[in-house]
């Protein structure tokens, strides 16, 4: 049993260190024929806010060798047409539901995290931070967050474990997710109509084996010195890459987008470290 | 609910400009549906059916499409048939209307019992597609923008002229698009200006975009429709042409 | 003509805007019969301090897909050996070499400014900060770089731009090289000796295609603010990416490690960016 | 001073549990000099020539190494000749002592025209190459550590122990070695109690290394010699033995 909220008064105890990055899994059971849930610690929702958003205009996915960069604007039809598709599935679930929620303006994180208080199933809320956060906007929305009664993990941004980490561990996170992906731009072809800022270039979140190593190097230097439960995620597509985290002292850890190439991947690598 | 399923490579042979690519699977993907094959690249790749038999499927591919690079007996993982395809059943005259390079999905379609007439629009006649795809039973209108074969002019304008392919659209029970999806919303308007009330389904078109997930997880395929935002690797790739007018 | 050095009472004039990144073309002319340095602007050598360094223990080079990781110490002969073997090249050289210098201490950074200030060719120093340097650390560098009469450019880590970049420029960095490559680790085979911490884990720099999209992110971001010449530096790979660079503001990029695969990209590049 | 060369692809053909894989090239490189080949991954792989002939040479490679996937007639990017190789010029008695996988970089040094010995040491007697590219005029010696074929226990044991294999090396001109590099500081310890006074490179020493660029550049090559740091790539990588016991 792995316990990710050990300060929390509820806890968030796990069966196992696996489980899926927000954004990847879906909503409710999309995998549920290709993959064995038993064997995952916990499934993260994709991201949601209080209300609906729609999906970002411009090139969307773009592919850089073994790499691609995904930008969507977290499109999702708002908690309550979530709460109302979903919450069933969440209910039935034999494993917590974790859910991801925007970090759009605390007033709504606050209401999300109210509304999500009596939902079956559901066993803590990952707060999804955007990059450069201020530490005392990043606290505020933690606050907002922990008005409901679930424990809070932190998903911090790819270029701000520096100045958030520490801050928000000591401002109540239960635990952390290092990290988000970075943010990243690549040069169009020259004849593609959308174009973000007179320049050629596609912006996105960036995915791929590279993060791997950068992710590791981050666990190594970050989790002495953290006194919360790290979560890993980043480029992960290996069980030896898993292990190495959790030797680093990650708590669980997530896969991301490579699920959508390998589905499987997920449970090999959950079965594969729990039958260490 | 998405099925996985091992398909065997059989054969890739030229077809200029295109490559007929072949794989063997127990339950290939209906006209406009999809499988998300896990080829070259970081995420999967969709392919669409050019052709469907009992054993399996074949793509028309461009050259330098990983398909075109496996080895014959390769094992490919697909997930899949994914998706809403075209919806023909009991449909007695069927009408296709597809630019030149966006044919190769519809192909199925012109199998299908039902009389069919097909409207290919290309730039030029030398980008028309060859002919011998194209069952004889088909009849067939061609569009160039420059003339230099069949008729002259855009798709759009031939909807909107007194013409044969404006003829066909009035006579036809459903017709099947496949267009660069820019052009759906004035090419829905043609179809309302042709036919007075058409019903729900009698025009669709396939929308391709890029699906990384196949499974409605990543948010990628999001197209707006008259209500709403759905995803076209779930709620689609075929959908109803007159939902997509959302200038209108 | 490209000025590198604007505010520099001698400047650092260059003809071109391609240029090889420090660590990847030796000290001299190793490359000479492969590549036409007519066509580059300027040559950066490898890292040099004023003593010689010793090359890492333990694993010094791993492949992780397109990616590897480097860790090599930054071993070399010391400045005066550097000198005495490869002063005749620089002299002789019709392009500007630039002298990377190790940030190992400020008055051996100084002393090593000092005793380039004379020689032949030379036309400036990059300086090369360690990873999570201080600011004031970082100015002390610089300052005492700049005891020679040389321009310099501050080459900042790349998990330091947010602290670091604009506080150099305020402290009279003549330009700045956005990045040095991340730091980065990957799990080791089980059965190596080489074990850097009880884990089984290679530590080093991560070299590859995915640096470039991270790159153009932060020279978006960051050219804006930045009131010096920015050279471009990260896995740069293509003429397309290239240009991005030089669009985004970068005065000229660097081409690094791809060149031990594709000697010629460098003059590839630099050519087809020379006829646009 | 760096060559490029383009080499072409001729044959690869399994030869247990190795690959023979044959280029066409100008300059082929000779014994313990190397060609960076750009093959698959992110850095170029060194290729040390197995046999050589005036229009190129051949590579044993393990099953998977990149230049078993190539095409035939495909051409390859190759740097070099690079490095510094064996210096057996006017030997008359060449002894080679090699482990039972390091054996393939050293095959040239077997056809030369000196009288040659060859010792081979592996594990278990399985472990012992095939030897069909041995030449018959090569007198052999073979040590396994289990005793299951020739001699029994370590290079190092028999070197200093009174047997046939430092009885070769007593007489030979030169000794060329090709064994784990960590080994190499007790081997040339057994060489100094086995002559008096050796001289500079009567024992060389092939040391494989990561040589990510060949040339200087990178760093990565480096070895720690009894005069210092050299790179591997162009101070060796055939280094005199002597000069490797770093720690005497
Ligand atoms: C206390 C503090 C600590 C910091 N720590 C770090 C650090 O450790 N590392 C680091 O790299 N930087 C750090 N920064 C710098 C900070 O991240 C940036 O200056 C800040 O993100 C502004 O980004 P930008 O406007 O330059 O560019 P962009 O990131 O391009 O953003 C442009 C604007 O658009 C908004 N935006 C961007 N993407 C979206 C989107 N998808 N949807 C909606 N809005 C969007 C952004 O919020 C911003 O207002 C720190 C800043 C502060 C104040
Ligand atoms: C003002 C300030 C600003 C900062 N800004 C940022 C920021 O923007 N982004 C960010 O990520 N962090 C930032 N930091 C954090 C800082 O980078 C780290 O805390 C610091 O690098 C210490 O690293 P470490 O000891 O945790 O780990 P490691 O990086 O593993 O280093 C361990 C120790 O070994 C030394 N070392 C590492 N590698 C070598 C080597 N190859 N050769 C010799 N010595 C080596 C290091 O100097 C360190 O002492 C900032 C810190 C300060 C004080
Ligand atoms: C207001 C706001 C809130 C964000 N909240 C989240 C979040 O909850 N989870 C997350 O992973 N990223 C979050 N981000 C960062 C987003 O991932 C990213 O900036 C963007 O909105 C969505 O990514 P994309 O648009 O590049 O696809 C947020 C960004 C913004 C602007
Ligand atoms: C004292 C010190 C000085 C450094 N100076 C440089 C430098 O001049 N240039 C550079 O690119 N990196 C510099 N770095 C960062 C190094 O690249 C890196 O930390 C390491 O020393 C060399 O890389 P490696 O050992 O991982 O191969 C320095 C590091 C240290 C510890
Ligand atoms: S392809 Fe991922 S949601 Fe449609
Ligand atoms: S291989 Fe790069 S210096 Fe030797």
């Amino acid at each position: 049993m792995i316990e990710l909220a050990p300060k929390h008064k509820y806890g968030l105890p796990i069966q196992h260190p696996v489980m899926p990055a927000a954004g990847v899994f879906g909503f409710g059971n999309e995998y549920h024929d290709l993959i064995d849930e038993t064997v995952l610690g916990a499934v993260v929702t994709n991201p949601v806010s209080l209300h609906a958003r729609k999906a970002a205009r411009g090139p969307r996915f773009m592919t850089h060798g073994d790499h691609f960069l995904v930008h969507t604007g977290l499109p999702n039809p708002g908690l309550k047409r979530v709460l109302k598709e979903h919450r069933a599935t969440w209910a039935r679930r034999s494993l917590p539901t974790i859910v991801h929620l925007i970090a759009t303006t605390p007033p709504e994180v606050a209401q999300a995290a109210q509304l999500l208080s009596g939902i079956q199933g559901v066993a803590g809320l990952e707060l999804g931070l955007d990059d450069g956060a201020e530490v005392e906007a990043a606290c505020a929305f933690l606050e907002a967050a922990r008005e409901g009664h679930h424990p809070i993990l932190v998903r911090i941004p790819f270029g701000d474990i520096y100045p958030l980490a520490e801050a928000l561990a000591e401002c109540g996170a239960d635990a952390l997710t290092l990290t988000a992906p970075p943010r990243a731009r690549l040069p169009l072809a020259p004849d593609t109509e959308h174009d973000t800022e007179g320049l050629l270039l596609a912006k996105g979140r960036l995915y791929g084996p590279a993060l791997m190593p950068l992710l590791l190097h981050q666990l190594a230097r970050w989790i002495p010195r953290l006194a919360v439960p790290v979560v890993a995620c980043g480029g992960i597509t290996t069980t030896d890459a898993a292990r190495a985290c959790l030797e680093l002292g990650a708590a669980a850890v997530q896969i991301d987008a490579v699920m959508w190439k390998r589905p499987n991947l997920l449970t090999e690598i959950a079965k594969e470290l729990s039958n260490e | 609910m998405i099925r996985e399923q091992v398909a065997v490579f059989r054969e890739a042979r030229p077809e200029p400009p295109l490559w007929w690519v072949r794989f063997e699977v127990s339950v290939p993907p209906a006209a406009g549906r999809f499988m998300l094959a896990d080829l070259a690249g970081p995420v999967r790749i969709p392919l669409f059916a050019a052709a469907i038999d009992p054993t399996g499927f074949a793509i028309m591919a461009p050259p330098g499409h990983p398909a075109t690079h496996l080895l014959p007996g390769a094992r490919v993982a697909m997930l899949g048939p994914l998706g809403k395809g075209f919806r023909i059943e009991n449909q007695q005259r069927l009408l296709v209307i597809t630019e030149a390079g966006r044919l190769p999905p519809l192909l199925p379609l012109l199998t299908s019992t039902a009389t069919t007439t097909l409207v290919v629009e290309a730039a030029t006649r030398a980008r028309l597609p060859s002919l011998h795809r194209i069952p004889p039973t088909v009849e067939l209108h061609t569009i160039t923008h420059d003339g230099s074969a069949g008729h002259t002019g855009t798709l759009e304008q031939l909807l909107d002229a007194d013409s044969p392919v404006r003829e066909s659209l009035r006579w036809a029970d459903c017709a099947c698009f496949s267009c660069e999806p820019a052009r759906y919303p004035a090419l829905a308007r043609s179809v309302r200006r042709a036919r007075m009330h058409p019903s729900a389904d009698f025009a669709q078109a396939l929308i391709e975009v890029t699906m990384p997930c196949g499974a409605g997880a990543c948010e990628v395929c999001r197209i707006q429709t008259r209500s709403g935002e759905r995803r076209a690797c779930s709620d689609g790739p075929v959908f109803d042409l007159l939902e997509l007018d959302t200038d209108g």
